[in-house]
């Protein structure tokens, strides 16, 4: 273990995947993470084409470009990088190419900040790209292995992202483990693609799709979805047997066994409801560490013995509410009805979620439990005295 | 037929496209007036204008649209345009 | 768990100061976690960084709202940003200044320790950067971590020359503040 | 010139095969076409969404007998980069050239901020803009390389309008301002330079670019058959200027004996023909006829004069 | 009334809302709106600045500009070319600037098809623009002219899109009411906003925020989102007063008294589901109008009587389900559960959707009823032999 | 020149006011300010993302006086469109001179595609690209305005790595090649000329086009006393030739006496001490000597010889 | 409601047809829809357009399966495109060609009728643009539109003597098929 | 403070920010060597240089942030910078 930034431990393990091309533009928070592979190629520690682009569109172009000729591509980015690149994104997805990208969480302009919340990915929950959720600086080092492995597999062919919270995890120092490079060669084989730009073998990509054909292809997407929840769960188990750690499959519990409630989350929050949860015997975390594919069934089985669920995220979708939270119920729903089910929207553009606020939403959590639901969802450390 | 992923396609697939059946016009040739420029192979749009040194040059009418080029290209006045019939 | 905040300016490396401190305390076998206050400050504004050290692995993730120790790197800060804000007590703070503690005359309930890093870092660095030297008084002043994690980190950081002369700085604010004098 | 001979049978490569879906008589087809033959079997073309991409790819189908891949509209230059950085990291740099080949609209408009990109990385790419002048594939709508006075669905003649009124973009000299060590202007009508001068960008070493102009008969309305004549009218007028520009010089300007007036040009095509029709239409052929003397004057086209 | 195209009509009615600054970048099947209006400009029957731009990125920034500046704007795009502008999307809102726009649903590439879904607009669903879908060519035409008077109202001062079927609504010819100007300027008075760039109050629009302030300018979206609400109806009240025609507000019913099945849908596929649905008496249609801001109360009264809903759309998210499918369900928990709801994803990337297609879901919505439910969302009019 | 003179008092319209957060010494704030006090009241400006846009706006300050927007970090030059083409519809044309001022970034990268289609569409916009030659805002990161040589954060000097290798991207060529009327270099070192070519910028119709060089004391580092001393270097060396082309025609080049060796310009900054501290390091600096005498040669900079 | 089905190429304005009959039927006080088979195809490619017309306000937005009618403008299609496919039994197809329907040899439930609309066009109109020359053909043996109606409407779309040629080319169709001949 | 809808400030606003807090060194003037060249004024980055026909060339030390440039470009070597004390 060594104390080193969020950044440079993502960096690290990117290094570690002997990525062929990486392409990327810089946008804070995503910044150190590029700047630290660009040093790493500076000093000859990394070979591989690190392409120094005019855009975040032409990064995932060029990121595409490289995939589809055969080479294993990285990317990085967060908030208006990931707008501005979100026609790509889909693209990526369609033509089944297994890049993997670290998604830095930002909030999206206007108004610009460029502090933390998750607005930008869960926008992108419907681009065709698998979302891994990290809760600390070790599984965003871990997830970026463990991506490449799920995204290139056959049966998959999907991108991934590993999504990450901007600053909280990007710019802290903590201990982190950092593969050794064998051992992620051992984990982790070369890129062996079905299909690749080659003149050996001269295909066309990207062929159009007429309207008797473009359903089944979404379809297949679909599928390569729904296999990737098996190839999830089967890489995280074999990343513990060869690294030892885990961090749950598609979803994880925590203080589960027995809780009535149950706080609904993802990323980085997870660390401080855990200090606070672990002084309150009959709370409990569900940790939705796959956003897309959905945990459908696995979250309707950790939820069903619950009296009240807290769903805590930093988004919201204007006009109706957060999206985990319509997630969340859309899953239970025809199934588990028994429940209440409350929505907190906090930490938007940096707002910093000090313990006491999920005190508070247990507490409002309690007191549905007891008294029944009054309002649906709410906003949690608004600044009242400035509206 | 079934799908591959990511719209892949096998190289030179629309061979099965018969694009003579768009044609309205029909380009003949008089082999007696050619003098060999290749000017209709090198602008024919859809690569049917063939030649053999037997045959001289031919159409392909499978995939021959029917544009005209050729014969305006011609350099002998070999080729000329003739209404289709079907 | 003990938490630190840093106050300095965009440019004098407190974020740097937590990192180190951070990296030496995990050394010493503690639990460590070091950010800055996320920001978009240009050099010579007013910044701040944290550190959490503790003997757990330390999970959460809000700012430190209230520090046992708070360390300003920059004098001329004092009255342009409220660095006891917070600060608990019994807590330590630690500045750099020529003056003593008397003289600033800080209320509160808190131990304050002052040190004239910036003449220190002058005379053995050569050039006005106070915040190796700042963790050497960190490190007398509040035992949190040890003196040659401090300096052992620091040298590996800065290889060489600059590594010696930050070390001799380090080792200098320590053995002043843990004499007890505020120098 | 006259490297290119066309004698049919085993001779000619036929790269981009038959079956696509160009429209009869298509100026674009007969470019790709050439370009291929010049190129070999060496090249990993990549072209945006437009008419190329939409006529020869309807899955399963594909006229590409070259590996071939359709990203986006706009970012054809990206891909390609991508791909020739994949290349070189997998050791395969020496497999295949890349090469683009995308419309006007893709290039010079919603495609610039990529191509001047990949110019500035100095990537090994050749790359082809054939420009028809508007936006076909979507129904002739105009592009900055629509020329002015031409009528296109989004700059329509009309009571109060003459169509296009803003100058065509010069991609060549943009290219040449990035540094660009091959650049040249080609024309359909003109096959074999085309072919020599496709030759000359892939063996260039670094980025190269050619903007090629190619009739599109459903575009600029004129019958099927004349789309190779007219596209030499353009050139033969001085509105289409041919050269190369090697690093940063111009060399090599096709010549004119002896130009031809634009009306020449313009009245071959429905897209001028109000001009011909509307009032104040002759002050419009003017300023189009001044273009094409500004051309002669800046690339000495006279061969007398 | 006249034979128009649905293009044309909607060219008409921005017409008539005499915008100051077109911009818009051409795309099919949106094409012939654009092309309508730049043949009013060339014949002098529209004086506007019409923007010929680069890119779909630029049209939305021109509309933003000149927004800002006090113009009234309009563009008008789909799919990629909305994709390609996602990033201005949010701007916009955010910025709470109250550019229309006409958003032509088609399918997003990879595979490229230039036919008609709603991914493309259902995926701009968090971009804190108002969303109405339309049914037919004269609410495309009668729902532009309330946007404009929604959108620039200074309660909302939003961003507003009128999702319409691509070729499906834009191609087709039908008999259309188009509106007069006088009648139109009658109901839509100039746009007056209350701050604008202008040497006379120096103002600095798009400044950024910290994370002391961000949250609650999100929240002030939130809210404004919420007055919309309010907003549409009155328009739409009005709208009827004014020409006669009436829409719904939020969401509109057919045949609900008494329904057993209700289909949820929205768009253009309601014309032939009330084809259907008028041969099956308990059998009623809900349609979502306003999917931003989404009609919360409104689903859950129109539902309540219900057994089984059926949720019918033209989008999925990759790795989960329809995204109409999980609102209406997330609006239904906590506050309906005893009916069942059932998810279908048709007409992908132009898929037609046969009369058939419609029965085919009633007949399983019965079986639900009577049986109970089992698979809980499925495609339909997926061709299995080519899979 | 010289029609400028700074006088402090009521002489200086102070149109960015203080209590914006540059860095102490930043060249660009130094720039803008002069630029607004040449532009005066009747300005609109619009400013992307970047060093400028977060120096001067944190909600509820800003450090304008003229109205202002910033919208996005690619789109500045079509929200000026935009703007432009609002206050023509609104019959307020005659109001407001619209301005962006907009990072080498902004400009020459993320911004390129947008910039074109507005020189193209002919806008009567004045764009000044304040060229800091790097992503300043977010850390130093290497954009195409980084010089060869220059270590930045995205293309650091390292153990292989002399730091940046591509040649900076000939902006004002651009410019010029898409027809742009009035086209110049400045450098924030030469306070005056630039207030000077400010004014004729906005007093020419249509597009007009700066490009100016100012000085980062923090990405370039160097002592913030030295920003105009060291941006005055750039000139003196001949890195960076001031000089105006109006439609087309280069006119008006800042001849230099005595032109200084670059050495002098480049060991001022941090950026390129690794040039004097590798090994190998001698071969850069040729190789940028070589940058200025072609500029030398291109621009005439020499006074005698 | 009966249902159209056009056959014809890119770029021979067969969604014009469906258009002005489309038009033409409701000045006959009759509800209607039209539109094209959405989709990519060139000049010169096969197309096809659809109509309906019906009694009240057509709501149904699929495209036609089992047209009551079907128009075939160009005769090089037959043997290309399947445009009997779905046609109703007792439907009607109407194809350009100077065949007769017997020699057409078309087996079906169907009726056929036939007429040279390509000569009709070339010599009133002087170019072989056949699609108004079709209309006249339609409304003559189907009924379901009138025939002035659809001079009326071709008319002020084409002003002037085009307009004046088109009105002849399609009263021609209309006089023939009504007379009952196969031209 | 009330927010104001899309971030809309007022103008000039920034001038609450008292930058001159940010500075470590600070210029001092010698009006004997002063020649009125107002360079300094040109360049300040913070506006913080003043003038009046009375007391010549000031500093507004409440945003003058200590660059230095002042001085480095004083004609007159007139402006030199001092350690800040506080
Ligand atoms: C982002 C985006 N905007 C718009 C379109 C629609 N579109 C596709 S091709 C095209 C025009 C292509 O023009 P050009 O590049 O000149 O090629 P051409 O069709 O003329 O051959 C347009 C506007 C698109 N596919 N994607
Ligand atoms: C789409 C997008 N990508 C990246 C960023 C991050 N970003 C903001 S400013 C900036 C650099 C600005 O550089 P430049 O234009 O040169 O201005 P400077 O900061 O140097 O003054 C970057 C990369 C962003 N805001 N938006
Ligand atoms: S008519 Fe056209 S398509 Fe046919 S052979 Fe001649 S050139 Fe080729
Ligand atoms: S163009 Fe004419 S003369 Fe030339 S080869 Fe062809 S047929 Fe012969
Ligand atoms: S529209 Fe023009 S460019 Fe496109 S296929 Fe037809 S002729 Fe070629
Ligand atoms: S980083 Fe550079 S450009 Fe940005 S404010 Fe500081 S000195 Fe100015
Ligand atoms: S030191 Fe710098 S900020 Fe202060 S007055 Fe001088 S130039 Fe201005
Ligand atoms: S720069 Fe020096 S000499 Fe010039 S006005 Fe200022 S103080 Fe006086
Ligand atoms: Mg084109
Ligand atoms: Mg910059």
């Amino acid at each position: 273990m060594e104390v080193v930034e969020g950044s440079y431990a993502v960096a690290h393990a990117v290094k570690c995947c002997r990525p062929h091309v990486i392409s990327a533009y810089p946008i804070t928070p995503q910044t150190h993470i590029v700047e630290n592979l660009a040093q790493f190629v500076a000093d000859g520690e990394l070979e591989c084409e690190f392409v120094p682009v005019d855009s975040e569109h032409s990064a995932m172009s060029v990121a595409l470009g490289a995939s589809a000729v055969g080479a294993r591509a990285y990317s990085a980015s967060t908030s208006q990088g990931l707008a501005l690149m979100w026609e790509v994104l889909y693209n990526v997805s369609g033509m089944r190419l297994p890049v993997v990208m670290t998604a830095v969480n930002r909030a999206l302009s206007a108004p610009l900040s460029i502090w933390n919340d998750q607005q930008d990915t869960v926008g992108a929950r419907d681009s065709g790209w698998i979302q891994i959720y990290v809760e600390d600086i070790q599984e965003a080092h871990d997830a970026l292995i463990q991506a490449y492995r799920i995204a290139e597999s056959r049966e998959v062919m999907l991108p991934a992202m590993i999504c990450m919270d901007g600053f909280i995890l990007t710019h802290t120092y903590e201990p982190v483990v950092l593969a050794e490079q064998e051992e992620t060669d051992d984990f982790l084989p070369p890129y062996d693609p079905e299909y690749y730009l080659t003149v050996e073998r001269p295909l066309s990509f990207g062929c159009f799709a007429e309207p008797d054909k473009f359903m089944e292809f979404r379809y297949m997407q679909h599928e390569a979805m729904e296999r990737a929840r098996f190839k999830i769960k089967e890489v995280a188990d074999e990343f513990e047997r060869a690294f030892g750690r885990y961090y749950g499959d598609l979803i994880q519990g925590y203080n589960l066994d027995g809780a009535q409630i149950v706080l609904v989350t993802f990323g980085s929050i997870i660390g401080t409801m855990k200090e606070i949860v672990k002084h309150e015997k009959d709370v409990g975390i569900l940790k939705i560490r796959s956003y897309r594919p959905f945990p459908v069934k696995e979250v309707r089985e950790a939820l069903k013995d619950a009296r009240v669920v807290a769903v805590v995220e930093k988004d919201f979708s204007a006009g109706f509410e957060g999206a985990l939270f319509s997630d969340v119920k859309a899953a239970l729903y025809n199934h588990v009805s028994d429940l209440k089910l409350l929505g907190f929207v906090l930490g938007l553009g940096g707002r910093d979620i000090p313990p006491e606020d999920i005190s508070k939403i247990i507490e409002r959590s309690r007191v549905v439990m007891d008294q029944g639901l009054k309002e649906e969802w709410e906003f949690i450390g608004l600044r009242g005295e400035i509206l | 037929m079934k799908l591959r992923i990511g719209a892949i396609a096998d190289p030179g697939t629309s061979i099965v496209n018969r694009t003579g059946g768009w044609r309205s016009e029909k380009p003949l040739i008089d082999h007696s007036l050619c003098i060999r420029c290749f000017n209709c192979i090198l602008y024919c749009p859809d690569s049917a204008v063939k030649y053999s040194e037997k045959e001289g040059i031919y159409f392909d009418y499978d995939f021959c649209k029917g544009c005209g080029i050729c014969a305006n290209e011609c350099s002998g006045r070999a080729i000329y345009m003739v209404m289709e019939e079907k | 768990m003990k938490e630190l905040r840093i106050h300095g300016r965009g440019g004098q490396g407190s974020v740097t100061a937590a990192e180190i401190l951070a990296v030496a305390a995990f050394r010493d076998g503690k639990f460590s976690q070091a950010f800055p206050a996320f920001g978009a400050e240009r050099r010579g504004a007013p910044v701040m960084a944290f550190l959490r050290i503790g003997d757990e692995p330390i999970k959460i993730r809000s700012q430190v709202y209230e520090p046992d120790y708070v360390m300003v790197q920059d004098a001329t800060l004092i009255g342009i940003v409220d660095f006891m804000k917070g600060l608990k007590e019994d807590g330590i703070l630690i500045i750099n200044t020529p003056k003593s503690p008397d003289e600033l005359g800080l209320d509160g309930n808190f131990r304050v320790r002052t040190i004239n890093a910036t003449v220190i870092a002058k005379e053995i660095i050569g050039r006005p950067i106070v915040n190796t030297t700042m963790m050497g008084a960190f490190a007398a002043v509040t035992g949190e971590v040890s003196l040659n994690s401090v300096i052992d980190v620091v040298k590996e950081r800065f290889s060489g020359e600059v590594g010696e002369k930050n070390a001799r700085a380090i080792r200098r604010a320590y053995d002043l503040m843990a004499k007890g004098e505020s120098s | 010139m006259g490297v290119y001979r066309f004698e049919g049978g085993d001779t000619v490569k036929n790269l981009f095969v038959s079956g696509h879906r160009a429209c009869a008589g298509c100026g674009m087809a007969i470019a790709v076409k050439l370009i291929l033959e010049a190129a070999g079997e060496d090249v990993i073309v990549v072209s945006p969404t437009g008419c190329l991409e939409i006529v020869s790819s309807p899955y399963p189908e594909t006229s590409w007998r070259v590996p071939w891949i359709h990203s986006l509209f706009e970012n054809a230059a990206s891909v390609a980069s991508g791909i020739e950085a994949g290349l070189k990291a997998l050791g395969r740099k020496h497999e295949a050239k890349v090469l683009a080949i995308a419309g006007d609209g893709a290039t010079a408009d919603i495609g610039m901020g990529p191509l001047s990109g990949m110019f500035e990385r100095g990537h090994d790419i050749t790359y082809i803009c054939y420009d028809n002048e508007a936006y076909m594939n979507t129904g002739v709508q105009r592009s900055s390389m629509t020329p002015p006075g031409a009528s296109a669905t989004t700059s329509p003649a009309g009571k109060v309008s003459f169509g296009e009124i803003h100058p065509k973009k010069d991609l060549a000299s943009i290219a040449v301002a990035h540094g660009v060590g091959y650049v040249a202007t080609a024309s359909v009508g003109y096959g074999l330079d085309l072919m020599r001068k496709v030759r000359r960008a892939i063996d260039h070493d670094g980025p190269s670019f050619i903007h090629l102009h190619t009739s599109c008969c459903t575009g600029w309305r004129h019958p099927s058959s004349k789309t190779i004549e007219i596209s030499r009218l353009a050139v033969l007028t001085g509105l289409w200027p041919l050269y190369e520009v090697v690093d940063g010089e111009i060399t090599d300007v096709k010549r004119l004996p002896k130009r031809l007036p634009v009306e020449d040009y313009l009245k071959t095509q429905g897209r001028f023909s109000h001009l011909f029709r509307m009032e104040g239409g002759e002050e419009i052929i003017r300023r189009i006829q001044a273009i094409a003397d500004a051309n002669a004057e800046r690339f000495g086209l006279d061969l007398e004069g």
